[in-house]
């Protein structure tokens, strides 16, 4: 039997890219629907959400604790998360979230 | 009305001719640019173009620092080395190859490893500050001596086809600090050798560099002061994001900073400050 | 894996290791690489550094085309040339300097003006071509001429502090002549010595085309096809836009092209193929 | 005694750049309020407005007869005009319009 879910979806774009997507199975973008709960959706929970759906390997060079591992910048809409709230941003539909592993080559 | 030429010499005006006959330049630009210093630290894939380009601009003095000698394996990307240098100071080929282009700059090679030791005394002694090194102690150690020295960092870097860009510890941006206050597991760190690079991805964000090192030094300002460039060559996309101001709280750039001397950097990233003897990783 | 080796000398594995670990690239590109033959039409800004980092790259044959000697004007941005190669051809000052960097390319400098009698036979000789010249006969010229051979154009632009890229004339896009059937009015054509330019904006598209001459000869592909990129350096922004696909009425790639031979460009453009000789204009 | 307009304005960005600014004061960036009027904006009256309100001199090197000289690239949202109906196009609010000389220098 169908479980409807009484909430609406929130689609939302992740992309990963300076080598993050390798441990997504080296996709950089990825369209996804987030279903739907009573709460808002969380920077915080997304972050529980990418590495339980999109992480394939090595969760720990994702996630260190509740947040991002130190060398992650965190995007939202082209603007770094701090400048919105971090972990606290609220998520709306059609946002642009981005992880960026900062590159140390030359 | 092209403004004074004091300080220009007639060959200076018909070298520099191109760019005298902008307004946004100009001869007030190029006087600025010949009372500039910028000491580039790297001398590799993004070294070699930044270098190249200021050079041939004419930047007053141009510092490049290195400690590794020129290897065949570097001259997919590294474009002022020659075959017939491979075994050379890397600072030293970079010099010798902007000299055969423009011998009015003033150059220093500085063949040595740059340290906690001797970091800010060269450092003090330039304008402008390059990032163009492959590691992430030295670009910790780099940031930390150019808060303390008061200079701007033009920091690029580059891996496989991506590159990124921006300027540090300028006009109320962030320094690398207060972007990344701890650095990343060692095991998350991937250099040039283990991860490889296209040649010319460092070729595009080193000559980023050079060009924002010009508009600084030629008072039209940078345009990635708290701002990062994306550069995805696969792509062939661009993106500029928006980062963060300086933060109060930095422990180096901050309103009551804990760190006023340069620290042990290797000992603090858990990793040594060399592109060569790191074990193979993911990303 | 990196898949076969038997085209790639010791000495190449050494030299191109860096981007031969990289998967999208691989062995298969580099082999794919040392098979393509590039001609730059153009020894300049762009030429230089196009030349430079698809030599280091490894392609197979590098041609280049420049009628002009090396002036000391040039040089604030046309870094491969030096200082003592004032008055030496410009397709032979490049194919010297990158000799030095990679002598496994084989390198065929033209000292001669493109013209409609000899361009169909150099470029039909050539898999891909840079458009890297610096007025608008020759870049009609040029496009028709990779129509009528059915090459790839790779073209490049700077003026100022702007740049533009796009790849003409591959898979479905549009042709030089597709976007701009009339040339423009040749009051309205500003070149780089009369508009001047900053020379790292060149460096910057010059590289650009060397990276999607790359990607195109690799089996990549280009991201430039029926795509423009804009680049403004004052305010250090990269734009990409979308372009009309190949026009079926367009006189040269159309269904029923009306333009099957090579024809008088100077006439049509009503200005001659030189960066030299025009009066002072607006834009 | 103000003459009210019964129509809304307009507001569109309209950009110029490769040189065409050289026309325009060189200023690039013009945010501007189209005055209201009864039938829709068109590109082609557009052009006209341009020429009337933003082009400081030479016009003959913007327009030629109805439509842009040759050499000159228009942009809509970042299309080529030729994917959005050329003079035909009816403009909407914040649409970007950009006029592009194109370099020939190297
Ligand atoms: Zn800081
Ligand atoms: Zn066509």
């Amino acid at each position: 039997k169908l479980k409807l879910n009484k909430f609406k979806m929130l689609p939302v774009t992740v992309e990963f890219s300076g080598g993050a997507e390798l441990l997504c199975g080296n996709v950089k973008k990825h369209d996804v629907d987030l279903p739907g709960q009573q709460n808002k959706w969380q920077i915080r929970n997304l972050l529980v959400w990418i590495k339980d759906n999109l992480i394939q390997e090595r969760p720990e060079l994702f996630l260190l604790g509740d947040t991002v591992r130190p060398g992650i910048l965190v995007l939202i809409n082209d603007a770094d998360w701090e400048l919105m709230g971090e972990l606290d941003y609220e998520l709306q539909e059609k946002d642009r979230i981005v992880f960026i592993s900062t590159l140390h080559g030359g | 009305n092209l403004g004074p030429v004091a300080n220009l010499t007639k060959g200076d005006i018909e070298r520099y001719s191109r760019q005298l006959i902008l307004p946004e330049f100009g001869v007030k630009g190029q006087v600025k640019l010949q009372s500039t210093s910028v000491l580039i630290v790297g001398a590799g894939g993004l070294g070699c173009p930044a270098a190249v380009y200021l050079a041939a601009a004419g930047i007053g003095r141009l510092g490049v620092v290195d400690y590794d000698e020129v290897e065949l394996s570097n001259l997919h990307r590294q474009i002022l080395h020659t075959s017939d240098r491979v075994g050379l100071s890397k600072s030293l080929s970079i010099v010798r190859s902007c000299y055969r282009l423009n011998s009015n700059v003033e150059y220093v090679p500085y063949h040595l490893q740059l340290s906690s030791e001797n970091a800010l005394g060269i450092i003090k002694q330039y304008d402008i500050v390059l990032d163009a090194t492959d590691n992430v102690a030295t670009r910790y150690l780099l940031n930390d001596a150019c808060v303390l020295a008061q200079k701007p960092l033009v920091s690029g870097s580059a891996l496989r086809f991506e590159g990124q860009l921006t300027v540090y510890n300028n006009n109320g941006g962030p320094c690398y600090r207060c972007l990344f206050p701890q650095p990343p597991p060692p095991e998350s760190v991937t250099n040039c050798s283990e991860g490889g690079v296209i040649g010319v991805v460092p070729g595009i964000i080193g000559s980023m560099q050079a060009l924002e090192a010009i508009k600084i030094a030629s008072g039209i300002g940078s345009s990635y002061n708290q701002r990062m460039l994306l550069f995805d060559a696969l792509d062939g996309t661009f993106r500029s994001v928006k980062l963060r101001p300086r933060s109060p709280a930095c422990i180096v750039c901050g309103n009551d900073p804990s760190i006023t001397q340069l620290v042990d950097y290797v000992q603090f990233c858990g990793s040594a400050a060399s592109d060569k003897d790191q074990e193979l990783s993911v990303l």
